[in-house]
């Protein structure tokens, strides 16, 4: 019996409302989901909450703690510690889901082609991606700052040639059960070309997965921006993100004084990375069941 | 059996695997038991020394070192000096705090001919190495011939001993150095023009032991092993160095000079100072970082002692290289005045450097008898006028390169970034790790942050200099200052010095290829619980050498 | 009937599931009794609920199981004398209830290939039990071990009891198996579809073994199937369940001679017979099993009985007894008595 | 058995190799124009003698030239100076890879025990507490950036309470044991609780997986008590699994606490490699590559044989 191409919208289509009442179910994903987007809107629209922006500088009122003019407190040049955060997430949530992205693509293009063709190109592009794998991260970043240089772009390009492996070993082992299936075997009859085969016909069945590592992603990119800039090698201190406020909170002095200056944006990194987290597994719980 | 054989393999592969480990960690398994035996070491040490049983009795004088990436050896003392190397290392003179007036120290007396161009130096008698052998004039010979082809070095020794008859013949490889002949315990040094630092610059210029470096490349004398252990001629030599740890100091039995009271100094190899100090392990320590000065501010020991130094921070602008190679953006004399309107100097001092820096105009102090009371008030709409009037093109950033890497200058750049934005002007800040390639060869910069510890302000008017190996990159070699500047090198008069000075300023101001910041302070602090110091010390930019009677520093409590 | 025919009594055994907060019966309302010595099948589709239900029996769930019961009672009999343990009452995992795996209940499950410890030796793993409930020493245990590697015809026993489980085939490790499940020598076999994952020859010589057993030994067995060939060789009563209930129960006569459920009837023909033809197509039961979660009320099986009336989809359908020990779970056949 | 080890470890050679070149390769693309780096802006007035240097260590060679003579060099012993501080390498190494391995050891050690006794307990009592404290502690432990929690516990512990010292490994001259597990705790505890998380996850997750399998069910079957199925057939069987990524983790030896070390200003590995990519100090930069490489190599390696011991289904390829 063939199932009417308008059967098969509604079966997706109520799958789909299934899944987002799945979702909305789950309270943790729905909380993450809740304060990722507050804070993205806040981030994105930051002149409509606070009238100072992260550059000024106001030397009367150096380190001064949390009041009402300031209500996360100024710091070291006078600037508004709330505004720089902010602004600063722009850049930071930016790298984060950029860096994710590419990565995933990279790791989506490659696992096609390793999973699809197999053999010596399978093994080769499985061995890079162990070898990726077992590189302490920080260790492959730090060596990849080394001989790209420091700065935005170059963040952004070693993000994602650290952060396709997930992505990769998700795609290839889909790809690997998938190409025996009859569809598959039927395109190519079809003479239908590799290419659209790969990515036209089997990619799509394998993006929840890939959606589910690519949020996690962010989250984890987020974090590294962060430890990057920390350890002097991330984004160049003129640019705020969260990663170069948090950079000042370097010294003793700092962290015994002025706790607004570093406690604050770490806790913002901390809930907005929960948050995208709890978003992340949500998703998993709906959209790829199978993996814990 | 196959049980046997699986259990057999297991500790064959992890036994290999550790091997593996232990390989390439270069020797990583060696180095634990290295650092206890020698803590047994430095206790037995401690027993000769103060007839002690513990290391802690022996009254100690605490210093500490950063342990950046050099922790297995005493920086060169041709670098900056540090109250390490001029406990260690001697000078023919001793600098008074002036840095200017000079003492003996292993040389006895001087003489300077009249037309200021042949000194010569008489050596002290019966002078020893902490090894026992003699210091003579030789070792003097040495280590200046040494120098002038040695590839890390301060400047103020290169740039002086250039002007010595036949420097750059032994550069390039003449057998000898013509203006340098050595008579028994006399030296004489012949110059080919007059230079008026010389006996300041060899007040600084620690002599090396020509027995144990003779045969060493001084290109690569900054490297060499020597300086783990080195033969000393001060009045300390080092007794014990555990690299990465510490080292151990006790008087030179072989210094002729008045023995000192401080019987052993240790010095630790540390990450942090402000911890160290706290910790309670640091005596003496010098810094110019607000951030530092904070913290050893609020503790009750520590003395501050700030000390009035010149050093300068400034933009320089990357003007033409000799290569011909121009930027165009910096061209116009008002974009480079327009900078200095620009930004709050007077603010940013106060603000970021609160007692430390005092804003300056040209290399001439503002407190000296030859300023000419030209200012650079902060004033945003001349600034954006003068830029307008340069045709200056809003569109660009304009390139800012920096190399400190400590919070304030991050501060301070991030400020400055602030303040060209408010004229319109957008900024593309970079700070470079690698300063005098980028500064000087790259010049992928519109103007770039700069530091100088002066020796004397000769130093920094030394830049104009056409023939100067970094700046003629950026100022393209420009000959307009030479002649002043030679001047100034040269003339010892204090009338003329003051009137070429005068006329450098005017110059200066009206080239504006270096912009003027400000010049920032240093503190000194000693813990005055721990260590007494005799009255009447007065101490001097610590990156040099100078007479601060430490024979007779003391313990106590 | 006493205790001493009636080595198992079930009643009104219900389970669900829990997941998402929310519950989902499983069982509903399934009672039967099992006749010592015989050999009882539970039939069905898959997802019909055998497996649970005998699982829900020997309490081998996991955790986010609800079983409830109004009796579940196993009568141990041993020299003449009987025992009653109320399995409901125990503890899934408690002492009461593991004393009585091994010794009195064996299970024998589905898939070979996965209910072997792949890092152990299979002598081992059969021996496990034994040394377990009988505190013997270890060369007794290898001893018994190697006897019952030997009737459960193990080729090669001595060797073998020191091999790994994926050194052997599909059919012989369903004989450790179920030499696991016998090593204890326990009176009730439970069997969750032995042979489902083997070839049919080797399918055939499993079936065999356990007829064999038996017979000659005496064992009740519970057979989980949904062969029904396989049911007709060995069943000497038969339990057809549906989505979660006993729709039809009765003797093998009774279900195969008399069939009365829509349902069996369906399930009967879509049984591959040996003399069938290459190629002659099997009828198949229209639609789908539908999903217990989204189930409405009145008979289970309503929208896919062709006989299917307006009151079928209304209420409870009770059970009725069309014969002694015959039940049936339809309204056609109403107006026989009915029966829990 | 031997032979098999022997193939792995001949295996390894060309990937040390391929790395190293690779990692060579790319610094000299990064214009890096080593001998600059020697001198810092203050000191680089002799440019004639600098010249001189550059010819003098060969950096006007062909790359390859200059790969094999590093190489030979390596091979020698000999890792080579700092361009830098001139500091021998191997001296530096020597210096620093103890207090790396020191606090790495101290955190793996305690993140395995910890972080496997947690994960199996959860899976075992699934959605009791200790799953649950497990499970949220997991979840906010991958979220707070490692620094931050480094800085608040300096601030707590160190600062406030003043119970353990804010940095450094040992106190000057103090070589005593107490005195460096003082220094240890605080950094240690950190990298443990941040190494933890992970490995609970996917402990729990093991072990859950390992629980749901029929093996468990024909076990349970037998009559033995829980703590038997659970610890017999349930663990050793999830120890696989966890063993293999416990070797995996043995790089984190050497490159795991790169931010933990320069939070609490620990004199080791990571502090030198960071300084070293800030300041392109090219020959600390390979060397550290090369020892992480050999130990992810190494690891891999132990992860093949270890899989060949545990599993009997493997066989070892004769």
């Amino acid at each position: 019996m063939e199932l009417t191409l308008k059967e098969k919208r509604s079966a997706s289509s109520s799958l789909m409302k299934k899944n987002i009442r799945k979702f909305l179910n789950n309270r943790l994903a729905m909380i993450g989901l809740i304060f990722m987007l507050i804070l993205l809107f806040m981030c994105v629209f930051a002149p409509l909450f606070t009238s100072y922006d992260a550059e000024t500088v106001d030397f009367t009122a150096m380190r001064a703690a949390p009041s009402r003019e300031h209500i996360f407190g100024t710091d070291r040049l006078g600037r508004d510690i709330f505004a720089r955060i902010l602004y600063g997430g722009r850049v930071s949530i930016l790298v984060g889901v950029v860096g994710a992205f590419s990565g995933s693509l990279i790791g989506m293009v490659l696992g096609s082609i390793a999973g699809y063709f197999g053999g010596k190109i399978d093994a080769l592009l499985v061995r890079i991606s162990e070898l990726f794998q077992t590189f302490p991260q920080m260790v492959l970043i730090l060596i990849m700052v080394a001989v790209l240089g420091q700065g935005l772009e170059n963040l952004l390009i070693i993000f994602s040639l650290t952060g396709w492996m997930t992505t990769f070993r998700m795609v290839r082992n889909e790809f690997l059960s998938l190409k025996e299936e009859t569809y598959v075997k039927v395109c190519e009859a079809f003479g239908m070309s590799k290419m659209s085969i790969m990515f036209g016909q089997i990619l799509p069945n394998v993006m929840s997965p890939v959606i589910v590592a690519t949020t996690v992603n962010v989250a984890g990119f987020i974090l590294q921006e962060a430890s990057l800039s920390f350890l002097g090698v991330g984004v160049p201190t003129t640019i705020p993100t969260w990663g170069n406020i948090l950079n000042a909170a370097k010294s003793i002095d700092v962290v015994t004084n002025y706790w607004w200056l570093w406690l604050i944006p770490g806790l913002v990194i901390t809930i907005f990375v929960l948050a995208v987290n709890f978003f992340g597994d949500g998703l998993r719980d709906v959209l790829d069941p199978k993996q814990q | 059996m196959r049980k046997r054989s699986r259990f057999i393999a297991l500790v064959l592969s992890l036994a290999l695997a550790v091997g593996m480990l232990a390989g390439c960690s270069g020797g990583g398994e060696t180095a634990a038991p290295e650092g206890t035996s020698a803590q047994t070491e430095a206790a037995g040490a401690g027993e000769t020394v103060g007839g002690s049983e513990s290391t802690d009795e022996v009254p100690t004088l605490r210093l500490a070192s950063l342990a950046g990436s050099t922790s297995d050896k005493i920086d060169t003392s041709w670098k900056n000096h540090t109250l390490q190397t001029t406990l260690l290392f001697r000078t023919l003179f001793l600098a008074d705090s002036d840095l200017q007036t000079v003492q003996p120290d292993l040389a006895e007396s001087y003489e300077l001919s009249d037309d200021g161009l042949v000194y010569t130096i008489k050596m002290k008698d019966g002078l020893k190495w902490s090894d026992g052998e003699d210091l003579t004039a030789e070792d003097v010979a040495f280590s200046i011939k040494a120098n002038l082809k040695a590839a890390v070095t301060n400047g103020i020794y290169t740039t002086a001993f250039m002007y010595i008859e036949g420097a750059q013949e032994w550069k390039d490889g003449a057998d000898d150095l013509s203006g340098l002949t050595v008579d028994g315990n006399t030296i004489t040094i012949t110059l080919t023009t007059p230079y008026a630092t010389f006996i300041p610059v060899l007040a600084q210029f620690d002599i090396l032991p020509e027995h144990v470096l003779g045969d060493v490349d001084p290109l690569e004398l900054h490297n060499n092993a020597y300086w783990t252990q080195p033969v000393c001629s001060g009045m300390y030599m080092v007794e014990e160095h555990n690299a990465g740890n510490y080292y151990v100091m006790v008087p030179n039995p072989y210094y002729e000079g008045e023995a000192p009271k401080i019987q052993r100094i240790v010095n630790y190899w540390v990450t942090d100072m402000v911890t160290t100090a706290q910790a309670g392990n640091l005596d003496y320590y010098t810094t110019n970082n607000p951030e530092e000065i904070n913290q050893f501010n609020a503790m009750a020991s520590m003395e501050k002692i700030p000390i009035d130094i010149l050093f300068y921070r400034y933009f320089i602008c990357n003007m033409s290289g000799v290569d011909g190679n121009e930027n165009s953006v910096m061209q116009d004399v008002r974009v480079r005045e327009a900078i200095l309107h620009a930004i709050d100097r007077e603010a940013l001092a106060t603000s970021l450097f609160p007692d430390l820096a005092t804003v300056v105009n040209s290399g001439v102090l503002n407190s000296d008898p030859e300023y000419n009371g030209v200012t650079y008030e902060y004033d945003p709409e001349l600034a954006r006028q003068l830029l307008e009037e340069a045709n200056f093109d809003f569109s660009q950033p304009l390139r800012i390169l920096y190399y400190y890497s400590d919070q304030v200058s991050i501060d301070f750049m991030d400020a400055v970034a602030y303040y060209l934005n408010q004229i319109g002007v957008q900024t593309e800040i970079t700070q470079t790790s690698t300063g005098t390639v980028d500064m000087f060869q790259t010049r992928d910069y519109d103007i770039a942050y700069k530091g100088l510890s002066a020796f004397a302000v000769n130093e920094w008017y030394g830049e104009y200099q056409s023939t100067n190996n970094n700046f003629m990159n950026i100022f393209g070699g420009d000959t307009a200052f030479d002649e002043l500047i030679n001047q100034l090198n040269e003339s010892s008069d204090p009338a003329v010095r003051s009137e070429t000075l005068s006329a450098l300023q005017e110059m200066e101001q009206e080239m504006l290829y270096k912009l003027p910041l400000y010049t920032i302070g240093h503190v000194l602090y000693i813990n005055t619980d721990h260590v007494q110091i005799p009255d009447g010390v007065e101490f001097a930019n610590p990156w040099y050498r100078s007479d601060i009677d430490f024979e007779n520093w003391e313990i106590v409590g | 009937m006493d205790n001493k025919d009636i080595i198992l009594d079930v009643k009104k055994l219900n389970t669900s599931f829990v997941s998402d907060k929310k519950e989902t019966k499983i069982i509903k309302d399934v009672s039967f009794q099992m006749k010592r010595g015989k050999t009882l099948a539970i039939v069905g589709e898959s997802g019909c609920g055998k497996s649970v239900t005998v699982h829900s029996i020997v309490k081998l769930m996991p955790r986010n199981a609800r079983v409830k019961a109004e009796k579940v009672q196993y009568n141990a009999l041993k020299d003449g004398v009987v025992t009653e343990y109320s399995l409901d009452k125990m503890e899934a995992y408690g002492k009461e209830m593991r004393k009585l795996r091994g010794p009195e209940i064996g299970m024998v499950f589905q898939d070979p290939m996965s209910s072997l410890n792949p890092v152990y030796r299979v002598g081992d793993q059969v021996a496990e039990g034994l040394i377990e409930h009988e505190h013997i020493s270890k060369a007794e245990a290898k001893k018994r071990v190697l006897d019952m590697f030997k009737k459960l015809g193990i080729p090669d026993p001595e060797q073998r009891i020191n091999d790994y489980p994926h050194q052997f085939s599909g059919g012989m490790k369903q004989r450790v198996v179920i030499a696991i499940a016998m090593i204890s020598n326990p009176e009730l076999l439970i069997a969750d579809e032995p042979t489902t994952a083997l070839d049919v020859t080797i399918q055939a010589q499993i079936m065999e073994l356990m007829k064999k057993l038996q017979v000659e030994d005496g064992k009740t067995i519970i057979l989980i199937t949904h062969n029904m060939g396989l049911v007709a060789e060995m069943a000497d009563e038969v339990c057809v369940m549906y989505m979660g209930r006993v729709v039809e129960f009765g003797t093998l006569e009774d279900i195969f001679e008399h069939t009365s459920h829509p349902y069996t009837r369906a399930l009967l023909r879509s049984v591959p017979v040996l003399d069938m033809e290459e190629g002659e197509e099997l009828e198949t039961i229209p639609g789908i099993t539908p999903n217990p979660a989204d189930l409405k009320e009145g008979c289970e099986f309503a929208d896919r009985c062709s006989e299917c009336m307006e009151r079928c989809r209304k209420g409870t359908i009770p059970a009725y007894e069309v014969s002694p020990g015959h039940r049936v779970r339809c309204l056609k056949y109403d107006k026989f008595p009915e029966v829990d | 058995m031997l032979k098999f080890i022997v193939k792995k470890l001949l295996q390894m050679i060309p990937m040390l190799l391929l790395i190293s070149f690779i990692v060579f390769v790319g610094l000299q693309f990064t214009g890096i124009d080593p001998i600059y780096y020697m001198i810092s802006p203050d000191m680089a007035a002799n440019t004639d003698n600098i010249e001189a240097l550059r010819e003098l260590y060969g950096f006007n060679d062909p790359l390859l030239v200059r790969y094999f003579r590093w190489l030979g060099d390596l091979l020698q012993g000999n890792f080579g100076y700092s361009i830098v501080s001139g500091s021998s390498i191997k001296t530096v190494i020597a210096q620093r890879l103890p207090a790396t391995l020191e606090l790495s050891a101290f955190a793996l050690v305690l993140s395995t025990i910890i972080g496997i006794t947690i994960g199996i307990i959860s899976a075992i009592k699934q959605n009791g507490i200790i799953d649950y404290i497990g499970r949220v502690f997991a979840v906010v432990g991958q979220a707070i950036p490692q620094f931050f929690f480094g800085i608040s516990m300096i601030l707590i512990f160190a600062i406030k309470l003043g119970w353990f010292p804010t940095a450094g490994r040992m106190s000057p001259e103090g070589v005593g044991f107490g005195d460096r597990l003082w220094h240890l705790v605080l950094p240690g505890v950190t990298l443990t609780l941040s190494m933890c998380a992970v490995l609970m996850r996917y402990a729990r997750n093991t072990m859950l997986g390992v629980l749901n399998s029929d093996y468990i069910k024909t076990a349970r079957s037998k009559g033995i008590p829980e703590w038997k199925v659970y610890l017999k057939h349930g663990f050793r069987n999830a120890m696989r699994p966890v063993l293999v990524i416990l070797c995996f983790r043995l790089p984190m030896l050497i490159g795991g606490s790169v931010v933990i070390e320069e939070v609490f200003a620990w004199p080791g590995i990571g502090t030198i490699l960071t300084q070293a990519v800030v300041s392109g100090d090219y020959p600390v930069i390979l060397v550290t590559t090369l020892m992480v490489a050999a130990a992810m190599l190494v690891a891999s390696f132990l992860v093949d044989v270890l899989t060949a011991l545990l599993d009997p289904r493997v066989r070892i390829g004769e």
